[in-house]
């Protein structure tokens, strides 16, 4: 397996670009969905140059880790994002970790937004970090279980051997559980990018924030990098979920041809995904905290069925 | 080799070794404490007439100086010396013990049966008298039952010298010529210091906490 | 000659001592004394190895020293010179303060000379009944050192140890008749038997076997009364505790391994005789019960020496029940133990002496801790002392009671083994758990920082050198002499 | 000694050097390879016949020899100026000489070659330890946690006695050479009995659940830098021990013993990191992450185990090589975070978190070096502890590969406890490090905190720089595991492990899996200048400044109002309250209205299942059985001469 740039620069551009649309797509289909016609399709590009270009009141009581964690939640969702195939079945740095390391890194990038939370000695600030680290740590061992199923179906945790794996003619889609695993996937999902019901990213009442309560001292530049990585580890998230259960149209090889019906590909399985967390947005009300809980480990225990359900149809 | 048996001393040793048994049982169940002493300066005389027999029918002289010396510590001075220390410190004559005179004798009884049943199997002694052996174990079983049934010091020291009487008789009559002569004189010597030591402390006690009753000594525990 | 010198410098000590005036010179004659047995024992040990395990005697066969003996009659001049050195401060503190009365004082100087005598008589004496008087003397002059305070405690722990001693010593000595009831006719002489141990040893076989057995009951009962196995060790705590501190280091130092002496050159008799079975059982259930009693008595204990007696209660019983098991390496180690526990126990008592002329009490909740800092050179020796019998690295205890709980493994008693190691930890805890709250800790700051003499010093800090020296490096010599000794117990010389 | 500042320069200072020279023996051995032969000796001669002192430095020995030395060097660096703290307060002397003396026994563990030797310095160790852990003895609380650790340590001291005393039985001989294998000498019962008495044994040391009750009572009441060496050093020779006997002494292992060592190490992995959340005492916070850490070394273990039964030998080899990297890994950032806890005491006098914050800004250093072993603890990449645990994901994973026996979904689903451990790790750390050191003060003890004297520092620093090394270059480090795996599986797997020239770690093969830490850093850093191109491009006007934190328009923001430690956790006590079973009291006081209380008190006191169920009934009945024997001994003479006369009746009865 090699590195090959092109590739790696192609995604890394793709991430950066694509993902402010998913959100923004996300955003306009649940306002059409409740009869709105809510923020064009773009905003979320306005939105972040408008970031880059304020100016930033950074806390008096805040430290060098202040600073620190914009950066690496930034750089640890990119990164995370070159592990992930995206419009072919090799991750351009596939080889540099596979799906323990996709989840290691945005846990690092988690770990110092929360840190970054707690810098300026604001309460809102803690309480966001101690939920979102609350919530994280149910839901990333459900989402560990749920590729562990799929990691030992493919008898790899590397996500491009698991698409080819899924690539070969032995692989049964409809398999029980691969089914569930999903199910529980999509629910992290629903936690990590924090969606209803576990969070409400537009909310603006402090108590009931999870994810923007961390950032209620952020502003200008570094709020830009936060808001831009979540979008991206969205983004990243979602297509995991995307190509790794529904592995078609990813080429083996990588050329110009490939490269277009994957990407064609992708922007279909995105949308239809986005559809669905718009669906459960819109259906659905938020939890209140100590509920979700719950939720998350409905999740965990449908992974671990999904588990022992590879054990039993083998 | 063995001497031969002559049967009127075993039957004499017999007859004075059942009396001691008698007398001990006595000692149970008396309650004066200077009848005590007397009963046992009796036994002890019945102990001196064995080893009397004893050496007068083996012709062995130092069991008869043992009979002497028997006599003079046990029958003369221990004797005296208790009553002496009696009337020193004016212990009141009454035995209060913890067992009944009636269950104290049953008690006796049984030991007794217990000491022939365990001697009946040793068969290689009945030279000189017979249940002799029995006897001695039975004078110091029920001697220690004594001890565990009197309230008083002296009374304990009593019991003591009941039981030392009972090894004695075993170290007499069991045995055909007695022990040798050093380790007998030895160990009646080792007696009276011991009872010259006990007397020591019961004066002390005595003073010390007004009382002869050694039930009360337990302020030690733990 | 070496015999009879080795006997009689304690007894001349003793006499002179009953008409020596000033003070110096007692307490010099007895330290003298002491040196001058202790130099005997090693010569002794040196002409027993000499004459490669048989026997020295003197007197025609009266005195008898074999390997056995002769470790015996080392670990008496150990702990008496220990205890004498020790004794010199010790009492002349208690006399300025009033608390012994010149009479007490020489009676201590008088005494424990004749209980040292007493103690070398009983290990070589050849005669069994010479052997019970001895340890009839050693228990009554040891009476009066218990009781030397006077106070009401002591009075009742000298009652309650002559009784019940004598009461022990009675059955014992109705064991040693029958013995030699036993004997009767089977020696081959004319007249009378022999009452001598080398040759009742040699016709064991032949002796009547019911009669033996009751013999050995008897002894057993009597003698394990004075080397305080479970459940006849009643007055062992209270003996201990009363008695002045040197006293006794003495007592659980030597004179229970005195006791298991007497014990043993029986239990050797019988074993010849009766071959293993009832002497071994026997011994094992008394030497576990002991060690299985002890635990729990030392984890409520409230008072530093009757905790200090009990521990010396669990370790006889580790000795006994591993000359129960009868092998090889059991019974050496065994002996190692009493050796390695003769130099360690005083130490404890020694300190224990300190702490009570510093408290005026023994009770740990009146004491309340925080000894390092009020007499940090006693609380140093003490907590060596208690790391050593407590059974740790790198003191030898460890060694001894290793071997033998791994000897019990290999010689088929693995049940054995493991009750020990239960014990032996049960102990530990609270040992560990007393200790430790009585050294660390603040303290009330009432009490004066201590002013230790150099005498005590040397006193304790002696037994502890030596011990860590042989914990380390075990002469060849005392192995060699320990392995005849283990041979003779086993009946293999 | 009289002069304090002499004696600690000496004594650490003589330790830091041992310690380096250790090492370097150490590497050099492991560097030899595996072929090597074990380096031998006799350390004392004994006159006893059947005590030997001989040692062997093979490839176990040599990998737990250079964790050892590290941590000693590191440590004694450290010690130079920590404990300057004490002098005039106490004996700086007495902490130097018993310091040396662990580390002297620690050492002499590790390449003991006799039973005897090993036991001895076994007990030693817990001896020295025990002194250690008293030295500041003045608090009650840490004499008790001292009693309670040298009484634990005694009873496993007894277990792993009685464990070699049933392999000597079988082999006859004292020594480890006649040792090895011996288990196929032994009938199964007793193989399975010295299992389970090993297994209690260094379990306890370890500190194990249920067995942990000594660590988390006598690590925070240490000293700062014995409670490092306790925790990076001492529980690991638990690790060693049970290795060394279950890989070469038991023999081959019958299935329900790895699948034991692995439901062992899971649960006390959780259990761990559970309690771990629920402190806010710093130091005990990391020592329940010794708990959790010590399971996780042990589901390496279990595994290495459960492979050795279903036969694959490499995978086992695999394992055992997770396990052993975890351990070095543990040693290094557990040090770590244990040295800046003692930096944190040492300048604030306190172990509360929640009289502490604010630290970074004035303790910058100590900091940075906290948030490192904070982020290794954490598992999260790109460093050590991310590494060892990826490795043990692996080794779990392709463990269900292994067999078809239904034993096999014990892999996985351990695995799953290792990402829910994981996870709460992080956010323990994330509280840790936010509350400790992050925002404002709230006492005046951490308003005038000081930065760390230097050697302190540098002692960091050094094993900073370990957590980074063991970090970057795992396919480097792997290569010294060589030796062991050969000896304990016969196995060598570090060329397997090793892709692109050691720039990428692989599980056994490419295709079940890479990972690259240092690739990743690179990735970070190819991709760092996306930022701030960014920034050039179009902040660059962009001003800064600095102003009271907003808060929502919250006026006046006082310490008070600051998120506490307890706060942080509460969402994660609330969750597993069947677990924690928290004591609580509110007490309100109010005037008019219950809405307008004018002094409320509330109290949450949490206390450990297995305390509450397990050890306090036992203590309690213990005392009271001995209270009831103790009635024996009454002090009536007549009932003494009574037991005298029953045993004697008896004797008569039935000895005859």
């Amino acid at each position: 397996m090699s590195l090959d740039l092109t590739s790696i620069i192609a995604q890394t551009v793709l991430l950066l670009l694509l993902s402010p649309l998913l959100s923004g797509f996300i955003k306009k289909a649940k306002a059409r969905l409740q009869n709105r016609r809510g923020p064009p399709l773009w905003q979320t590009y306005f939105d972040l140059l408008k970031f880059l270009r304020k100016d930033m009141v950074i806390s008096e009581h805040a430290s060098w880790v202040f600073p620190l964690a914009p950066h690496l939640m930034f750089l640890t969702s990119l990164a995370a994002g070159l592990l992930v195939p995206m419009v072919t079945a090799q991750a351009p740095m596939g080889l540099f970790g596979g799906a323990l390391a996709l989840v290691g890194l945005l846990a690092l990038g988690r770990f110092f937004l929360a840190l970054g939370g707690l810098d300026p000695a604001s309460a809102f600030g803690g309480m966001g970090s101690s939920r979102e680290m609350t919530i994280s740590a149910i839901a990333e061992p459900a989402m560990m279980l749920a590729v562990f199923t799929l990691a030992i179906s493919a008898g790899s945790t590397n996500l491009g051997q698991i698409v080819l794996a899924s690539q070969q003619p032995g692989w049964k889609f409809l398999d029980p559980s691969h089914a569930l695993a999903f199910i529980a996937m999509f629910i992290v999902l629903l936690a990590e990018t924090g969606r209803i019901p576990v969070d409400n990213p537009a909310t603006h009442l402090e108590l009931t924030m999870i994810h923007e309560a961390m950032l209620l001292e952020y502003s200008g530049r570094y709020l830009a990098l936060i808001e831009w990585g979540a979008s991206i580890k969205q983004l990243v998230l979602m297509t995991l979920l995307a190509n790794i259960f529904f592995p078609v149209g990813l080429a083996a090889k990588t050329s110009a041809a490939t490269f277009g019906l994957g990407l064609l590909y992708l922007t279909v399985k995105l949308i239809l995904l986005a559809g669905a967390v718009v669906v459960v947005e819109t259906t659905n009300a938020k939890m209140r905290l100590f509920r979700v809980p719950d939720l998350l480990s409905v999740a965990f225990i449908l992974a671990m069925l999904a588990l022992v359900s590879t054990f039993l149809f083998r | 080799m063995t001497p031969s048996v002559i049967p009127t001393a075993s039957n004499l040793i017999t007859l004075l070794a059942s009396a001691m048994l008698v007398l001990q049982l006595l000692l149970a169940v008396q309650s004066m404490l200077i009848t005590n002493i007397r009963l046992f300066a009796l036994q002890s005389l019945l102990l001196a007439a064995i080893a009397g027999v004893v050496g007068y029918a083996y012709g062995a002289w130092h069991v008869l100086v043992l009979a002497v010396l028997t006599i003079l510590g046990k029958v003369i001075f221990l004797p005296w010396r208790l009553e002496q220390l009696v009337r020193q410190i004016k212990i009141e004559q009454e035995i209060r013990p913890f067992v009944n005179m009636s269950a104290s004798m049953l008690i006796c009884g049984a030991l007794t049966v217990l000491a022939h049943v365990v001697a009946r199997p040793i068969t290689s002694l009945e030279r000189l008298g017979s249940n002799t052996l029995a006897v001695a174990i039975a004078l110091v079983l029920t001697g220690f039952f004594l001890m565990i049934n009197r309230r008083k010091a002296v009374t304990q020291v009593l019991a003591i010298l009941t039981m030392e009487n009972g090894v004695m008789l075993a170290a007499i009559a069991l045995t055909t010529y007695g022990m040798p002569l050093v380790v007998e004189i030895g160990i009646l010597f080792d007696v009276v210091v011991a009872v010259m030591v006990l007397g020591i402390l019961v004066f002390r006690i005595r003073e010390t906490f007004s009382s002869m009753d050694v039930s009360k000594l337990n302020e030690l525990k733990w | 000659m070496l015999l009879t010198s080795i006997l009689c410098l304690p007894l001349a000590v003793g006499l002179v001592c009953l008409f020596a005036r000033p003070r110096k010179v007692l307490e010099f004659l007895n330290v003298a004394g002491f040196a001058g047995v202790l130099v005997l024992a090693v010569k002794l040990c040196g002409s027993v190895l000499a004459n490669n395990g048989a026997a020295v005697t003197a007197w025609g066969e009266f005195l008898r020293a074999d390997a056995l003996s002769a470790w015996m009659t080392l670990l008496i001049g150990v702990v008496s010179l220990a205890s004498s050195i020790y004794a010199v401060p010790y009492f002349r503190r208690d006399l300025a303060e009033g608390i012994v009365t010149e009479r007490r004082f020489r009676q201590f100087y008088v005494f424990s000379p004749f209980f040292t005598f007493g103690m070398v008589l009983v290990v070589l004496a050849n005669s069994l009944g010479v052997m019970w008087i001895a340890v009839e003397a050693v228990a009554l002059s040891s009476v009066l050192l218990v009781a030397l305070y006077n106070r009401r405690t002591s009075l009742e722990a000298a009652w309650k140890y002559v009784i019940l001693g004598g009461l022990g010593l009675v059955l014992a000595l109705f064991g040693t008749i029958l013995t030699y009831a036993a004997a009767v006719g089977k020696t081959g002489e004319a007249t009378m038997p022999s009452f001598n141990w080398s040759r009742l040893l040699a016709q064991a076989p032949q002796l009547d076997h019911h009669l033996m057995t009751l013999a050995f009951v008897f002894v057993l009962v009597g003698y394990g009364t004075k080397a305080g196995l479970a459940p006849m060790h009643t007055w062992l705590p209270d003996a201990h505790s009363e008695a002045p501190s040197p006293t006794s280091a003495m007592l659980s130092g030597v004179s229970l391994k005195i006791a298991i002496y007497a014990l043993l050159r029986f239990h050797i008799l019988a074993t010849a005789c009766l071959g293993s079975g009832l002497t071994r059982n026997l011994l094992l259930g008394f030497g576990l019960g002991s060690m299985l009693l002890a635990g729990p008595f030392i984890l409520v204990q409230k008072n530093l020496k009757r905790m200090l007696a009990y521990s010396s209660l669990e370790h006889v019983g580790l000795i006994c029940a591993a000359i129960g098991m009868n092998a090889p390496l059991t019974v050496f180690g065994a002996l190692l133990h009493m050796g390695y526990h003769s130099l360690a126990k005083p130490v404890l008592f020694f300190a224990a002496g300190n702490i009570h002329q510093q408290y005026h009490t023994l009770d740990f909740r009146r004491i309340g801790g925080g000894l390092a800092r009020t007499m940090p050179v006693t609380a140093l020796l003490l907590g060596l002392a208690a790391v050593a019998v407590s059974g740790l690295p790198p003191f030898g205890l460890f060694v001894s009671e290793l071997t033998v709980i791994a000897a019990s493994f290999t010689s088929h008693y693995v049940w054995v083994g493991i009750v020990m190691l239960a014990a032996l930890i049960v102990v530990f805890c609270g040992l560990l758990n007393k200790i430790a709250g009585l050294l660390l800790g603040k303290g009330d700051g009432s009490q004066p920082r201590e002013s230790i003499s150099a005498g005590r010093v040397v006193a304790m800090s002696l037994p502890l050198g030596t011990l860590l020296l042989f914990s380390t490096w075990l002469p060849g010599s005392l192995r060699q002499l320990m392995e005849q000794a283990s041979g003779i117990i086993r009946g293999t010389p | 000694m009289r002069r304090p500042k002499l004696a600690a320069a000496l004594s650490f200072g003589a330790a830091s050097l041992s310690g380096l020279i250790g090492l370097l023996a150490a590497l050099l051995f492991l560097g030899n390879g595996p072929s090597a032969p074990p380096w031998r000796g006799e350390l004392i001669p004994t006159l006893i016949p059947y005590i030997k002192f001989s040692a062997r430095l093979d490839g176990l020995g040599a990998f737990f020899l250079m964790l050892v030395s590290l941590l000693g060097c590191a440590i004694s660096i450290y010690s130079l100026d920590y404990s300057k703290g004490y002098f005039g307060r106490k004996n700086a002397g007495v902490l130097g000489a018993f310091y040396n003396a662990l580390l002297l026994v620690a050492t002499v563990l590790v390449v003991a070659n006799t039973i005897w030797l090993f036991l001895i310095a076994w007990e030693l160790m817990a001896l020295t330890a025990y002194c250690l852990i008293s030295f500041e003895h003045e608090q009650p609380e840490t004499r008790q946690a001292g009693v309670l650790f040298f009484i634990m340590s005694h009873i496993d001291a007894g277990c792993i006695i009685l464990g070699f005393l049933l392999l000597f039985q079988a082999s006859g001989d004292f020594s480890f050479d006649s040792l090895r294998d011996v288990g196929a000498k032994m009938s199964p019962g007793k193989r399975d009995a010295a299992f389970v008495l090993f297994l209690l044994g260094f379990g306890i040391k370890a500190g194990v659940v249920p067995l942990h009750i000594w660590l988390p009572a006598a690590h925070p009441v240490a000293p700062s830098n014995i409670s490092a060496i306790m925790s990076g050093m001492v529980i690991k020779t638990g690790i060693y021990g049970l290795t060394r006997v279950c890989f070469e002494f038991l023999g081959p292992p019958p299935l329900w013993w790895g699948v034991t060592v692995l439901a062992v190490g899971t649960v006390s992995a959780v259990l761990g990191v559970l309690y771990a959340l629920m402190e806010h005492d710093l130091k005990r916070l990391l020592a329940y992450h010794s708990i959790e850490n010590i399971g996780i070394i042990m589901m390496g273990l279990g595994a290495a185990l459960l492979f050795q039964f279903f036969g694959h030998p490499i995978l086992a080899a695999f394992s055992l090589v997770a396990g052993m990297y975890h351990t070095i890994n543990h040693a290094a950032f557990k040090g770590l975070l244990f040295l800046g806890a003692g930096a944190v005491v040492h300048s604030t006098h306190t172990r509360n978190m929640e009289e502490m914050g604010g630290l970074a800004r004035r303790m910058p250093e100590t900091a940075f070096y906290f948030l490192i072993g904070a982020v290794a603890i954490s598992a999260l990449p790109p460093l050590n502890g991310f590494v060892s645990e990826w490795l043990t994901y692996q080794a779990l994973l392709q463990g269900f590969g292994a067999s078809d026996s239904l034993w096999r979904l014990a892999f996985p689903l351990s695995g799953a406890m290792l990402a829910l451990t994981g996870a709460l790790a992080a956010a323990c750390f994330v509280k840790a490090f936010g509350i400790t050191f992050l925002a404002q003060p709230r006492s005046d003890a951490a308003r005038n905190a000081h930065e760390a004297a230097p050697s302190m520092r540098i002692g960091m620093a050094l094993l900073t720089a370990a957590c980074l090394l063991l970090g970057f270059f795992p396919t480097t480090f792997v290569r010294l595991l060589d030796p062991l795996t050969q000896q304990l599986t016969g196995q060598q797997i570090s060329a397997q492990l090793s892709l692109n020239s050691g720039l990428v770690l692989a599980s056994l093969s490419e295709k079940a899996g890479t990972v690259s830490t240092v690739g990743m850093v690179l990735m970070g850093l190819c991709l760092l200048p996306i930022p701030f191109a960014l920034w050039l491009v179009l902040a660059r006007k962009a001003k800064t400044r600095r102003a009271p934190t907003w808060d929502c328009g919250q006026r006046g923001l006082t310490p008070q109002m600051e998120y506490t430690a307890t706060g942080f956790s509460k969402p994660i006590r609330m969750i597993f309250k069947a677990l924690f079973r928290p004591r609580r009291e509110t007490q309100r006081e109010y005037d008019f209205s219950p809405y307008f209380a004018t002094n409320i008190r509330f109290e949450s006191h949490i206390e450990e299942v297995f305390v509450q169920r397990l050890y306090r009934p036992l203590r309690i009945s213990i005392v009271r059985v001995s209270r009831k024997i103790r009635a024996l001994q009454a002090g009536s003479i007549h009932a003494y001469l009574l037991y005298i006369f029953i045993t004697l009746l008896l004797l008569l009865i039935f000895a005859l």
